[in-house]
């Protein structure tokens, strides 16, 4: 693995913040009646769908889950398609017609996410089984959490892949919870990665909170996959650092576990680090932070004069046009 | 007799069965964790205090574990209540409900009893595609499970109570928008269902469907949230002159048949509500059933008020033009006259 | 033209596709292993000596995971025709197909298309209560997908080619007592449909019944098995001078509704025969679309002939009694007259 | 472990033999066209049934699969009772509604075997959880295939066992083949037991071929569950030396394989065994021999006499009366 450029770090941290900030707004204009539903917040995890995705090309697959706007916003769906979509415009990346459980723009490698929790892996498998065949070295990420380790359906996927040499990388975002339930409760093994073993491909722990550990864990990963050398279950320990769903008081959490998880959040992580060698200055970063900023405002301004579909739109799109 | 919401209801019941009978346990995801939610829709907040981990069990995301966990529970003699956090993931157990505890007895010969609970919230709550699905249709036709549906707090609980000393699996579908929830876990555009409810013990018997409104020119059924809908209409209508006779079948297997009979040979038309896709949906096997054993006695072609052939759509205009409605039930009912 | 069993048209039709675009394949259970049976019922027997094991791809027993591997791969751009040995095990796909395949599309708004195939096998073979179900109705419920069930080799081999030509998931029923499977694989009691199949490039569209005997006094409707079943009894009936059409649907989604329609326009008598449970079988909502939308038409009851709501039971007698026949539709249909 | 006394040696010889020829009677008897339906003969394995099932009690639990016979005699189901359901005579285990796939006997602890590959694992778990609830010292066993592991349920289900420490043995009878797929094909590891690892519980591997191998493992397995150290996974390598159902011709396997396990065949061998310790002579054997052979023909003689069901029975036990 090559050492991150200044340019890598500078652009995942864009990355990330941008994340963070659409995600706060998203849960302002949520308070505020004008996304509808229910909302469940990457806060704090950012460094994973960023330090993953930065090894991704457009023909490369992300599935992701409940929790999806990380990753999209990481694998370049456009924030004002996903604004949109949260806030059931018609010009939402899936017209209205899914909302924030399955953002996802297939135009930049991501289908629909995936609400079920578990079940992308499997469609993971068959989407790197296709790249294969097509002799592209593409590969296919599936993100999940600790939580969806223990549905069969991962079991059936991680089993398949490996038997079947496929491409594809496993993502478990290792947030300590499946809702309110520690995954200390519902697994004996500390670490999911050692579910690797049962399947005979590699299991890595990677430090979540840390993008450029993840970036390179997920650089190896993604490479032996590209080379054609099959899957690997990387678990990238990590926190969210809001609640699981729209207004959870989070009163299953410790104040001094958050607190803890706090002062590693991923963001501030790596400006410190980046200021430590010296590579950037606050202003720089206050740069970035106006930047970001304005893009999300963007979205938002974008969604906000975009219509709401027709009633009867309801009824396209039940079948391929 | 208490004021409740169908949420306290369930709570309730749950409460006594499980004082009453030491055999009965609930089962699922987050129901009981200290601090938490006491599952998807509160239904189980704070009996894990009263009665402990064990008997308020917390799973790992595993939907065919729990259906398999809890009827093999039931077969060894324990009552279980499980539960699942959205209707939808029941297809995630799927097998286990439909080719296992529906066909256990039967297999058996009649020696095994699966005396297990499933409950299930389901409805389009702008939750989107896979949050949002009426389930009921997939399950009235397994035979061998038993399904409930009820409207009101009162029925929750006694059907609830039902469903938990019968001998058979019983699904249980509670509607998000009914459960009255509060806090933090309360639903944009709930209905208040909130009823009376005897503390005493009660239940109400399975297979016995209720006549919610009298009416002699058209027999409107309903069920879950399309009961308060079809109430709704028949008012309105009331005020046209046509009088609507309100069925609430409570239970969808096994049906009241003869309720709903007995209502369109006296009434000569019939409506039939459901949140549900209209292509197989369970308002289509009512009308059947209607059009087989009593059409002698219509006067008119049999309506079905349904949810269009689509997946439940996320926006909420969408969303509204997909759902039934007090509207949609008058427009439908008048085109009988 | 040649003379073919429907496992033998399937086949040819598989064949015809792989070798017209190279991005359909197989995958299932038992499909290619050489030596092996080619599937549980002969149809992909000897392809993947042809195709090789790539394109004929053997799985592990992981139902969801064949399913999901077949909707991603459809997603990325191949073609699979995905198998179940038994139908009874979709329910252990139910997710995947329910909530993924069928919903894909829309939950992209309209960007993504899952251009599979699932074939299944289903009806009672005195295999009992696991390996003898019906699975349409479950899954003409759910929107999104489409469901063929083809009762003749020359539609088995022109649906299937419409099938895997089409961009949506498709769920092809296929009736093990009709395959015509030969050797050690063939089923007592099966059926022989075997029929002429032209060895041109053909296919018969999504969407279109046929009537297979045109007649005006009553429409009788079956598919699959009971297609034969309504056919014979056209006959008796006929030399009572009862004078019956009959429909079969062959796609059951979308359904060729006026077809039906009109067909009932024209007789004023319905029976729907399939041999499935009767509560929320597919059977009622043809029914309910008929006391829908023709009901002015009708000059009696609308009859299903249908199977109790039971399991499947294993013992030939009990199995006898629980399926339909020629003789339960004559009586059906003479009780209209 | 105690040592296996002779009597134990001769019971478990009676037991194998017993559920060998009542099985090649049934092939007779399905070639003849008496029982209808299909049929997974459990002819080769039947050292794994008798070895585990001899630390049983009745108020153990035991759940089969499509291949439930060799399980059923094992456990102590009646003959008779088994001979009647598969002919689909009323006074069958489960009065002819069930048939070969399903049969068991909840008196003796044995619930109908399920069909579904992989089902009966997380029902397992619940009985086995019913058990520790009620404070009995019972174990539940759970039979199923090689096949049976690449099933989401199968992974459920160990977690749960795993996680809630339940009194379930899991006892995979590797016999190579699911259906006509070689194990090998559809896992990386060679071991089943290897798969343990991945829920932090035991896995033993076990000469299924060799019945006092099998009941040396199983009787760790099930004293420790009896104790409340919680499930174990047990993998018994096996061989079917059958066809997987009905006329299966056996073409996916070589003769070469076959004959290797002939050769191990574990009825045979327990007899060399006990020849061998000078603890019976032929005529001994033969005296077991004629008692199977006179237990099976009165089975028969039985079925063969009782009436079918009334065809309208079909409409009984669809619940619980
Ligand atoms: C099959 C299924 N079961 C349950 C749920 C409800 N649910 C949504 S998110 C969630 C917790 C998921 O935990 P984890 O996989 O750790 O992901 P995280 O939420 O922590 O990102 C649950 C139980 C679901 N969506 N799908
Ligand atoms: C869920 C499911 N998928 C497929 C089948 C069809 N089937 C029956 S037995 C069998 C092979 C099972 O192999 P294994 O688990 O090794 O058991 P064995 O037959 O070798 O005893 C298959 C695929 C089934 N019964 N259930
Ligand atoms: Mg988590
Ligand atoms: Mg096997």
């Amino acid at each position: 693995m090559s050492e991150v450029t200044f340019e890598q770090k500078i652009n995942m941290y864009s990355r990330m913040l941008t994340i963070r900030r659409f995600e706060e707004r998203c849960n302002v204009l949520f308070m505020q009646g004008r996304i509808p539903s229910t909302l469940h917040l990457y806060i704090g995890q950012e460094a994973v769908a960023v330090g993953v995705c930065a090894h991704l090309r457009p023909t490369d697959y992300v599935l992701s889950t409940h929790r999806p706007h990380g990753h999209a916003i990481a694998k370049g769906v456009a924030l004002r398609d996903i604004m949109a979509e949260l806030m059931a415009k018609v010009t939402g990346v899936s017209k209205g017609k899914a909302g924030s459980m399955h953002v996802g723009d297939i135009r930049v490698g991501m289908p629909p996410a995936i609400g079920i929790v578990g079940a992308n892996t499997p469609i993971a498998c068959g989407m790197a089984l296709a790249q294969k065949r097509q002799g592209r070295d593409d590969v296919t990420v599936s993100f999940f959490g600790d939580g969806a380790i223990n549905e069969g359906a991962v079991h059936e996927a991680l089993n398949m892949a490996s038997i079947w040499n496929l491409p594809v990388v496993f993502v478990c975002e290792n947030n300590l919870y499946g809702a309110s339930t520690p995954f200390g409760q519902v697994s004996k093994l500390e670490n999911v990665a050692d579910r690797a073993k049962a399947y005979g491909i590699p299991g890595v722990v990677a430090d979540g909170s840390d993008v450029l550990a993840v970036h390179a864990a997920a650089g190896k990963a993604i490479a032996r996959a590209r080379r054609g050398k099959g899957p690997t279950l990387l678990e990238c320990k990590t926190y969210r650092l809001c609640g699981h769903s729209r207004s959870d008081p989070l009163t299953y959490r410790s104040k001094e576990e958050e607190t803890i998880w706090r002062e590693k959040e991923p963001i501030g992580r790596l400006a410190q680090d980046m200021k430590a060698h010296g590579a950037v200055t606050d202003a720089d970063l206050e740069h970035i932070e106006q930047e970001v900023e304005a893009t999300v405002d963007e979205a938002v301004a974008y969604a906000d004069a975009s219509p709401y579909p027709l009633p009867e739109d309801a009824l396209r799109h039940v079948f391929y046009e | 007799m208490t004021m409740m919401t169908i949420a306290e209801a369930l709570r309730e019941g749950i409460r006594e069965e499980m004082l009453r009978d030491p055999r009965v346990f609930c089962l699922g995801e987050d129901i009981g964790i200290p601090g938490g939610f006491g599952g998807a829709f509160t239904v189980t907040l704070g009996l894990s205090d009263q009665f402990g981990h064990e008997r308020i069990l917390d799973t790992p995301i595993s939907e065919t574990g729990i259906a398999g966990v809890a009827i093999g529970a039931a077969m060894a003699g324990l009552r279980p209540i499980a539960d699942v956090q959205y209707g939808d993931f029941l297809f995630c157990m799927m097998d286990q409900l439909a080719n296992q505890a529906a066909k256990m007895t039967y297999m058996s010969g009649g020696t095994v009893s699966v005396p297990m609970v499933m409950r299930a919230p389901v409805g389009s709550t702008r939750r989107g595609t896979q949050h949002a699905q009426s389930l009921e249709a997939f399950f009235t036709h397994v035979p061998g499970l038993k399904v409930v549906a009820p409207s009101t707090a009162y029925d929750a609980k006694g059907l609830l109570k039902a469903a938990v000393r019968d001998d058979n699996p019983v699904l249980i579908f509670e509607h998000k928008l009914l459960y009255g929830s509060k806090g933090p876990r309360s639903e944009k555009g709930a209905l208040s269902p909130i009823g009376e409810v005897p503390s005493t013990d009660y239940v109400v018997p399975l297979g016995e469907g209720i006549i919610r409104r009298i009416g002699t020119d058209v027999t409107i059924i309903g069920k879950l949230t399309t009961v308060y809908m079809a109430m709704g209409a028949a008012e309105k209508l009331a005020q046209e002159g046509i009088s609507a006779e309100v069925i609430d079948p409570r239970t969808l297997v096994p049906l009241d048949k003869e309720l709903i009979l007995n209502s369109v040979r006296k009434t000569g038309r019939l409506v039939v509500v459901e949140e549900d896709n209209k292509t197989g949906g369970w308002a289509g096997d009512i009308a059947a059933t209607v059009a087989e054993e009593a059409f002698w006695y219509l006067d008119a072609p049999i309506k079905r008020v349904s949810a269009p052939d689509t997946p439940p759509p996320f926006a909420p205009v969408m969303e509204a033009y997909y759902l039934p409605s007090v509207d949609k039930i008058i427009a439908a009912t008048k085109s009988l006259f």
